[in-house]
């Protein structure tokens, strides 16, 4: 087994209104030390180790986890011991 | 009797519950923005639906820290009564002023439509008017209706009888098909469905307007009205 | 630096540089004309903007001319953001439709929502509260993965912006068929309600008066889009592709509140969206209005990324912006508005007398072009039309159904999701916030309470685009008394309509013959029936190498209920009433 | 300056809606072979580097940026030169 955990983010230029709301939100608060946040969404899911495992991946978020025309994508993989 | 309906950038119920209590319930209402200090001069307090600060982040999460908040949270302690509806009562869980959470519907989708409620506790401030266990017709609009809390504190919420109301029919995966709940002490009430809409029988259901009606109720038992 | 890269403006007349930004080879030589020079890089792209068929309607101006566009109620016809209708007691009604057809086809959720966003504010930059918003959708078949994804995706997106900003979604329209597969129609329409002192215009009036930005900064949105929308959907157009724009209904709904409290004070001499093609439109557009120019300083303009060129700014589609003429020395009342919703505004120039449109950047002057040849001197195209085969045969035959089984018939009926209830749509769309909804989507026209009055508005969008088809002008007919009927069945006196005109290019003259055809069918139905064409939207180049879209020409109609007793709904009542059939 | 990478997931025991019907979605595409599929919150954000960072990092994350009743988080940091 494998656990793999995507990272989705908004590609370069897009608008992020919720990283801005939050910086507000952030400053408001007295936090002002604060800048540039941008937010995302965090995917995980184990799935079996096989040879094209990285294939399949790449091919769910192309597909179905990350919406390619505004979002980019990164993840990384870590073998787990089934218990 | 002097209502105060919260004002967030980015409410957007708050005319409506402006309007429910000054021509459904014929009582006296201000509209107060969030950057007021002080809410002592109301005698009740309400959270109007909306998208507070666009839903970003939780909703809620980012008007709970409203400089308004901070009044509303000392009025509460007081015993004042503060109403939450919808966008209002997930600022009220994010406030801690009720517990539990909010996640987004089972469906992930948005819901608008008329629901059928029950009425589980009739001994509260704001239920005095309907009878126990009571049917009442009103309507629901929110992605994010999905009441969470563990089991100690649904089991707490039943012991304490907190449960004002449920809808009859699983519309959104709550917890206890819980669509609204009390504080231990009874005056902090926190509903998803939106009783300020269906206070005329033009706009489809009038079963709103007794939740108004025990608010006021249960005020003038404890003021002598002078005018 | 990137400006250095910019060609020079000989390199964009030699190497056709215009031809990518959507200029043809004649357009570029009346812009040569008009200037007595070379345009460059950022004036061409300024021209190819304001010339493009969004901004310039110059292949449909001759057909929209046909529009009877005035009535004894009509306050505002075409021309403005929105047309305005009395509807007595000193109030009156605002409304109209647009497409955002080709940005829902790239990106469905954002493309809807910014569809949205963008008749809103049409509707509240003439000073009305929003009151109800509509939409009219055109899919492929179901059975097709990719459009069901579109479906789900352009109905989340009207429902996540129109819910979050607090606006009513009160009726629509849905059909489906095969010719809209690759390019799937999102029209909007929004109604908004207004007092006639408080009627808004786009104008810059008043020479050194402040030209102000208001709302959201500016990014690389959407540079282009007003050119892409006026193109064919192609495999290429996946690559030319703008960054996507991305709607904040929490800033729209700040932008909204704050400029109904900005119109109540006459320090505000005219405000306009920037739609599409954004700073260049509405500076453009309100000085040629008012007979004067505007000079603008671009470094001041907010910016959300680092380095843009004078040409980036001009042409961004950034949402939830305005452009807004302040009077000289009361700058700090409208900036204390802005500050109490939280909006940014700044300062970015002032009213001129010269009729130019001039940019400052860095220092120095980057475009220096007449606004009226911007605005008004586009090219006007009087395309080629002919008559389709299909159109004769089709008249000749006389095919009646076979139908051995009604019931199975009917089920069958009932099953088509053109047909079906749409309430898995609806359902997702805050229909009753403002609570003065009291009839709801599902029934004939949706109908809206006038607070504190005794009246009503009904509401409708209409159009069945296979009529259309299949006979134009008929089937323009047909759009316009369908609508009607939907507003009269609801107890309300149609008052006037919006279009939203779908096809695909006029410069295929079968095209520009349905064009022509149906135009001639809305304009005789609406003169019948006296409900005047009091603005709209015109969204060609609607289609894909599998052809283009059947003619869909959407209306979007008005009606008053002139006491509430009157409102009437489709359902039948109780058991034992009698049912009537009335007309032919 | 640090860059802070925050990860909200949600707690053992919170249904994880989302989650479920990225993983229903996933198996109907055919990929079988994905398990235990969730969704969680990534925010990125930028501050200056004091000594006091860590803390405030981990005040923002319990004031604000989630909500302790339903999610948990993670985060990292890394120095960035500021150009
Ligand atoms: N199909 C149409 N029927 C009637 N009027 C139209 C039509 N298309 C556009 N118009 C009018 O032409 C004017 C310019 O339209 P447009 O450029 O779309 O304005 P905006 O930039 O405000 O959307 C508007 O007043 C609009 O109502």
């Amino acid at each position: 087994m494998v656990k793999v955990q995507i990272y989705v983010t908004l590609k370069a230029g897009v608008l992020d209104p919720q990283g801005s709301a939050i910086n507000n939100a952030l400053h408001t608060m007295g936090y002002n030390e604060v800048s540039e946040v941008q937010t995302g969404k965090f995917i995980e899911l184990h799935m079996e180790k096989t040879d094209d495992v990285q294939e399949k991946v790449e091919e769910m978020c192309h597909k179905l986890l990350t919406n390619p025309v505004i979002e980019d994508y990164t993840y990384n993989m870590e073998e787990v011991v089934s218990s | 009797m002097k209502f105060a309906v919260i004002v967030f950038p980015g409410s957007n119920c708050d005319d409506d519950m402006f309007y429910a209590i000054k021509d459904g319930l014929g009582e006296d209402v201000e509209k107060v923005w969030y950057t007021e200090k002080s809410v002592e001069a109301y005698d009740a307090i309400l959270i109007p639906g909306g998208f507070s600060y666009g839903d970003y982040l939780r909703s809620g999460a980012i008007a709970r820290f409203a400089p308004v908040m901070e009044s509303v949270i000392e009025e509460a302690a007081k015993g004042k009564p503060v109403l939450g509806i919808c966008n209002g009562f997930q600022v009220l869980l994010e406030a801690g002023l009720l517990p539990g959470a909010m996640q987004r519907n089972k469906s992930l989708k948005f819901i608008c439509r008329q629901t059928t409620l029950q009425v589980k506790n009739n001994a509260t401030a704001f239920s005095e008017k309907y009878e126990q266990d009571e049917e009442i017709t009103i309507p629901v609009a929110h992605g994010e209706g999905n009441y969470f809390c563990d089991e100690t504190t649904l089991q707490e919420l039943q012991d304490n009888n907190q449960i004002v109301f449920t809808y009859k029919d699983d519309i959104n995966g709550s917890v206890g098909d819980i669509a609204g709940i009390v504080n231990k002490e009874g005056n902090v009430l926190g509903m998803m469905p939106h009783p300020e809409r269906a206070t005329l029988d033009l706009l489809g259901s009038a079963d709103g307007l007794p939740l108004f009606q025990s608010i006021l109720n249960h005020w003038r038992k404890s003021h002598v009205v002078t005018t | 630096m990137s400006l250095l890269l910019e060609p020079s403006p000989e390199q964009i007349k030699k190497e056709h540089i215009y031809k990518e930004m959507g200029l043809k080879e004649q357009e570029f030589a009346m812009v040569e004309k008009i200037l007595g020079r070379l345009p460059n890089y950022t004036e061409t792209g300024l021209f190819s903007v304001m010339w493009s068929e969004h901004c310039s309607y110059k292949h449909s101006k001759v057909v929209l001319k046909k529009f009877p566009v005035t009535g004894e109620k009509v306050l505002q016809g075409p021309g403005e953001g929105a047309g305005i209708i009395d509807i007595g007691d000193e109030q009156a009604v605002v409304f109209k439709i647009e497409s955002h057809n080709h940005p829902s086809a790239i990106e469905p959720y954002q493309g809807a929502a910014t569809g949205v966003g963008g008749i809103l504010r049409d509707v509240f930059s003439m000073g009305a509260r929003p009151i109800a918003m509509l939409n009219s959708l055109r899919f492929g078949e179901l059975e097709n993965p990719r459009v069901r994804y579109l479906l789900e995706e352009v109905v989340a997106g009207i429902a996540g912006y129109g819910n979050c900003v607090g606006v009513p979604t009160v009726g629509g329209e849905i059909q489906f068929d095969p010719c809209y597969e690759g390019n799937p129609l999102v029209n909007a329409m929004c109604v908004g309600l207004i007092d006639h002192k408080d009627i808004q215009k786009g104008q810059a009036k008043g020479v050194g008066n402040t030209v102000l930005y208001v709302g959201a900064d500016t990014g690389r949105d959407g540079i282009h889009g007003a050119t892409f929308a006026s193109e064919e959907l192609s495999e290429e157009s996946e690559s030319k592709r703008p960054a996507v724009q991305v709607g904040d209904p929490f800033k729209e709904k700040l932008l909204l509140e704050a400029c109904l409290e900005l119109v109540k004070s006459d320090a505000l001499v005219g405000i306009q969206d920037m739609g599409a093609a954004g700073l260049t439109s509405s500076s453009a557009e309100m000085a040629s209005k008012a007979g004067s120019g505007i000079e603008m300083n671009l470094d001041l303009v907010p910016q959300r990324e680092k380095g843009m060129t004078p040409y980036e700014m001009m042409l961004s589609e950034s949402q939830e912006r305005m452009l807004l003429v302040v009077e000289k020395g009361r700058e700090q009342e409208i900036i204390d508005i802005c500050d109490k919703w939280g909006l940014l505004s700044a300062n970015v120039g002032e009213v001129i007398e010269e009729q130019v449109l001039r940019l400052i950047h860095n220092g120095e002057v980057v475009a220096d072009v007449p606004v009226d040849s911007l605005a008004e001197d586009a090219p006007v195209y009087h395309p080629a039309s002919s008559e389709p085969a299909y159109y004769r045969e089709n008249q000749e035959i006389k095919w009646l159904p076979d139908v051995e089984d009604v019931q199975e018939t009917l089920l069958r009926l009932l099953k088509q999701p053109t047909i079906a209830s749409k309430e898995w749509i609806y359902d997702q769309y805050d229909y009753m916030v403002q609570t003065n909804t009291v009839v709801q989507p599902g029934s004939d026209a949706a109908v809206i309470k006038v607070r504190d009055k005794n009246k009503a508005l009904a509401m409708t969008t209409d159009c069945n685009s296979r009529y259309i088809y299949l006979d134009p002008e008929t089937g323009g007919r047909i759009a316009v008394a369908e609508a009607a009927r939907n507003i009269v069945c609801s107890g309300a006196q149609p008052l006037g309509i919006t279009d939203c005109l779908n096809y695909g290019s006029p410069e295929n003259p079968e095209i520009f013959w349905q064009i022509e055809k149906s135009a001639d069918g809305i304009s005789e139905a609406c003169t019948e029936l006296s409900t005047p064409v009091i603005g709209g939207n015109v969204s060609l180049y609607n289609e894909t190498s599998q052809g283009a879209v059947y003619p869909t020409p959407v209306i979007g109609m008005v009606g008053l209920i002139e006491d509430l007793k009157h409102i009437t709904t489709q359902t039948f009542k109780k058991a034992g009433d009698a049912v009537y059939v009335i007309g032919e």
